[in-house]
């Protein structure tokens, strides 16, 4: 599959991003649909279906009753019989609710079946917390699905890569777990307009540097390139990496990295006990254990549910202050 | 039916209290001076009404989203729900769940719930245990029209109906499920009607009418209450305000016609029409009621903000029991 | 009803090829010479060959862990179904699958599943690609008394019903799960009851009798064909087996008795009988029907021994398509 | 609370060691009662729960209907109500099937309540592979839940471990899942006939040694073990650490053993990328990275579902084989 990076060409937020990516895709591909809770007359309570519904009508903006299990099974049985669905479990701490049929139907239909199956399903949904919503409505739960063989999973980390790996979800013949971010929703970059493909399992080194690796998810990109600048005021030149697919894993580029720069660290907003920076921070000493200067950092949530109070949430979550504070510990303990 | 006028009082109480709660909560959130999304029970008071009056404080309940009526009406101190939804540390869950799981475990309320189907699960657990230990206490389950397509919901309803267990499912069909209108996500009208798929009884009644409410839920937690099983109520009623917040007019969902249509049944109007011609609660005397209702909302309003934020150390608080 | 000779030889010589398949594989798990465990359809034949006649291949249906039946019914190719139970890289499943995973997508079967109460969404799901392409294609979602009371299967039917699917969901009520009698699992008898509560047509009928199923699995496939919407068709049957293998009698949770007495209504016997009697197949015949049965499947276990176990390489393929 | 390890007396199967902590508990405290599918009249399809239903009646051990909500619901609703409830999920594989009530129900109730809630609730399961049982009744999930803030993991490695931990389980004040092994079922181990309980959060040192750590999770101990003999006839000598408990985890006694060893790896039937392993890789290097003279090794299964086939499944699954191989290719590389 060859990447098309298109040139960029204007401004647009995340949440148009994600709408274009979708009705962009629809208008090339008639076997393309969206179902889901309240996506079709609401245009989602998040806005990234919004005006799907007009153009391309009730046969193919769905709205669904509340049943995750139902929603996910729909999704599945029409890519296993010749088309390219896009389903969306609007809230990620939703998929509790269908785990059943993501891992052991999604996942795993065509492995049980011989290779036969073809499964062209995305699953979309909205991740992070920020906007004090507590426990349930808050969560990042990707290293659920990264530890299952079977399934891709993304993160775009801003409205350029919301849109191209959104393209690049929905073309693959695999199920792929899209994983938006609510609070970057309103986040603005410079998008194409063109349909554009961001090639899943690449990742982007995002400020190239020589002193420090950070590996960031999601949303802890914009706050890595914020640590990056705080740092820089201390004369460090920290590399960020994004690794935007998160399975399959792009081990090599940041390998790569961490050999020039002797040093890393992984940010995630998820748990940081057996959070993806885990795999990553155990791949990284695998690979290069005689490079590193010291160990590798791991930036995640604390051990405990989301809270709902706005001093504790923001007490929870981590951010660009933690990430270089981090950065500045490893560094030290070096010392 | 034979009610005292203690009684009808005391659920005109309930309304008026949760409305009033209500009313000042979603102002507090359109401001920003709350923080999060609420979801208002505003126009479906009467259920919450009719079910807890017959209540004991020993009787559990299961909420939804949409669970500070419910909390009301069971007995909820309105200084630790402000302080909730305030997010303090005197709030009833310290400021960690806020309005989407506001509870009050002593109460017998077992939470507000973000999941949507979450409660059935757990009200037939807290009914288990309530015929585990022979005691009489009744468990009632709220959920929603849309939570009834929710797996969660039969797998709940069929294991009650095979253990009799002691649980009133009460179905609050306010006819959508966020925008989705009801005739778009379910081929029935009525969701009473899936209650002999589970073998239990299944009635339907008028959830703005708090009296029809009354009686039917107390022939149901009597049923439950002496080892009769479980039952299925659903009480039509009407969310006057939008699915999170207040607006609920000018949306693309549903006809500013039928809001005005519904909101001409609002729960307590009626209630309050019905009991000064009996001469019951005259409109003095109601009015009486909601000012105290308000100052007391009020007044828990300035207890919540003048508490204070939990401390960072909570943090790690409160997420294992330590055991001894 | 008008039902062609042929079309109940065909009948009867699905039934009989299920038999044969599954007292062979029973057998050969019981020896150990077939790896895991089995779920035998045995007692259950007349279910697969009645709904299966009305089905052409463009048609897809949903199986359970008690597989072979239906896609022996569905056209499966012994060798290839032998071969995979054998764990051989000739199998259907080239050996990944085994018995619980038994499927071939060409067939329409989207595979037996280990998950109970799978199915439903995944037919919902085949159900909806037919509506969507325009087909007049049908899907047939098979499930268990015990599945009935799984989530899955309540969201599924609800959703069938309100987007008025092309689907057909098979209730092949065996009377338990796994060692739980029917009437210890739910509270009702007939898992038809449930249809109403999703608003569309359930049926019950016996499920030892083919034609019966024939003639009501004909009616409900032919509403979804023509774009009537889903129905639910409960057939009563039983297994004469064990839960897993062969077994089934001399065991806690059924009596001997009940076991006997259900195989005085054996489908196949029963249906022989009446064939001769109408002269439309004689005993001998069928004799040589079930001798034929016996050899291909003597064949198709000689091919599955004689095939090669996949190459330790297989071991990483087939996770992924390769997009291009 | 004080752990009482009592002197081994006689030899019990592990299956027989399970059932009878249950039996001896619902002996001690009338609150506890045990409810699952086939648990009574059928005493479990693994025989777990065998003579329970004799001996407690239908009243205590219950038979539910297949709907694995429900029965973690039924457990949930009566922990947050003063039963001490065990509840069993047949197969690990079917926790995708309840996974909200056990994620954002059990584990969150106590916090989103403000510490309200106490919820002595047990939840138990039987996890991995090895009689071909293929992609949905061979997994070993443990990962998933050990990233969630408010439950216990533990994964007993024997019948001595199967019956203290599940002791410890019950009796703990919070929602623990108890994680028991199909495969090492029949296995035999001198058991104390009075109740003892191990305690939770306790790793214990099985093997000592001098020259690796192996950290070896649930059926992995005794395949370690066989390795740790294979390596001790090449003159290595390794230890083996259980940690028993893997929510919360011990990390001071792992990393007690690397400072002295200075090489390690974990070994569990996961598979490897996301596994519980990669989180105490990350310990390891984090908290003794000064020590370390290789990169901390993983084994762990490969990335795809469990395949049925006789031969493709023993490829796949870690054995002691593998675990040898994978120390002496750890001590190789350093070399
Ligand atoms: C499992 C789950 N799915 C979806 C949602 C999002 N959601 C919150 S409330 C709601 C509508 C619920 O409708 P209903 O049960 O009728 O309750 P109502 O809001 O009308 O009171 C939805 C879809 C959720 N919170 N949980
Ligand atoms: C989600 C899930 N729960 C439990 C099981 C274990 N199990 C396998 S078959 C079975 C009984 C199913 O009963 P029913 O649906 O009536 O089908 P039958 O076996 O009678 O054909 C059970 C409980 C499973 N495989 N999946
Ligand atoms: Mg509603
Ligand atoms: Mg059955």
């Amino acid at each position: 599959m060859t990447t098309v990076e298109a040139k960029p060409t204007r401004q647009l937020s995340y949440v148009a991003a994600v709408s274009e990516a979708f009705a962009q895709l629809m208008r090339e591909d008639p076997d393309i649909f969206l179902a889901g809770e309240d996506v079709a007359l609401g245009g989602s309570v998040f806005g990234v279906s919004r005006g799907l519904l007009k153009e391309f009508g009730p046969e193919r903006v769905i709205d669904t009753p509340i049943s995750e299990s139902g929603i996910i099974g729909l999704g599945l049985g029409a890519a296993a019989t010749g088309l390219r669905p896009i389903v969306d479990i609007m809230f990620m701490d939703f998929m509790g609710v269908c785990m059943d049929e993501i891992v052991n139907q999604v996942a795993k239909m065509k492995y049980m079946f011989g290779g036969k199956a073809k499964l062209p399903l995305t699953i979309h949904t909205m991740a992070g917390g920020g906007g004090s919503m507590a426990a349930q409505h808050s969560q990042s739960l990707e290293a659920w699905f990264c530890h299952v063989p079977g399934l891709k999973v993304v993160m775009p980390s801003g409205p350029y890569e919301a849109k191209g790996l959104m393209v690049a979800a929905v073309r693959d013949d695999n199920p792929v777990i899209v994983i938006n971010n609510k609070v970057s929703l309103r986040m603005q970059a410079d998008v194409p307009e063109e349909l554009y493909e961001i090639e899943l399992g690449r990742a982007h080194v995002v400020r190239p540097g020589t002193n420090f690796t950070i590996v960031a998810i999601g949303r802890m990109v914009p706050e890595s390139l914020k640590a990056a600048e705080m740092l820089a005021a201390d004369g460090l030149d920290v590399e960020v990496i994004d690794p935007r697919t998160l399975q399959p894993f792009d081990t090599a580029t940041v390998v790569e990295s961490v050999r020039k720069t002797h040093r890393a660290l992984v940010a995630h907003e998820a748990v940081r006990f057996g959070g993806i920076g885990a795999e990553i921070a155990a791949q990284i000493q695998e690979e290069a254990f005689d490079y590193l200067d010291a160990p590798v950092g791991r930036v995640g949530a604390p051990f405990s549910p989301v809270p709902f109070s706005p001093p504790l949430e923001k007490e929870y979550i981590p951010d660009a202050g933690r990430v270089a504070a981090e950065v500045r510990r490893i560094l030290g303990k070096q010392v | 039916m034979n009610v005292s006028t203690e009684a009808l009082r005391d659920m005109h109480l309930r309304m008026v209290r949760i409305r009033t709660f209500e009313e000042e909560a979603g102002k507090l959130m359109e401001s920003g001076r709350v923080p999060g999304s609420l979801h208002l029970y505003v126009g479906e008071e009467a259920v919450a009404a009719g079910v807890m009056a017959h209540l004991r404080d020993s009787d559990q309940i299961t909420s939804t989203h949409r669970g500070h009526g419910h909390l009301v009406a069971k007995g909820g101190d309105f200084k630790q729900m402000y302080a909730e939804l305030f997010g303090r540390s005197t709030g009833y869950c310290k400021g960690k769940g806020g309005s989407m799981h506001i509870s009050d475990l002593d109460l017998g309320m077992l939470g507000a719930n973000g999941i949507v189907g979450a409660g059935p699960p757990i009200a037939i657990g807290a009914a288990f245990s309530n015929q585990y230990r022979k005691t009489d206490n009744v468990t009632v389950c709220f959920f929603g029209d849309g939570a009834s397509n929710e797996g969660t919901f039969h797998e709940a309803a069929n294991m009650a109906a095979v253990f009799k267990l002691p649980v009133v499912f009460v179905c609050e069909n306010n006819g959508f499920g966020e925008f989705t209108r009801q005739e778009r996500h379910q081929a029935i009208q009525d969701v009473a009607d899936r209650a002999s798929g589970y073998g239990m009884p299944g009635v339907v009644v008028d959830g703005m009418d708090v009296m029809a409410v009354y009686e039917a839920a107390g022939e149901a937690i009597m049923r439950a209450r002496r080892g009769g099983g479980p039952s299925l109520l659903e009480c039509k009623t009407y969310r006057f305000y939008d699915h999170v917040g207040i607006r609920g007019l000018g949306v693309a969902y549903r006809d500013d016609s039928e809001v005005l249509e519904w909101r001409k049944r609002d729960p307590i109007t009626m209630f309050e029409r019905k009991l000064d011609e009996e001469g019951l609660l005259s409109a003095g005397e109601a009015a009486g009621i909601h000012e105290t209702a308000l100052a007391e909302v009020r007044e828990a309003i300035a207890f919540a903000e003048a508490s204070p934020f939990p401390d960072a150390s909570a943090l790690l608080e409160d997420v294992y029991t330590a055991t001894d």
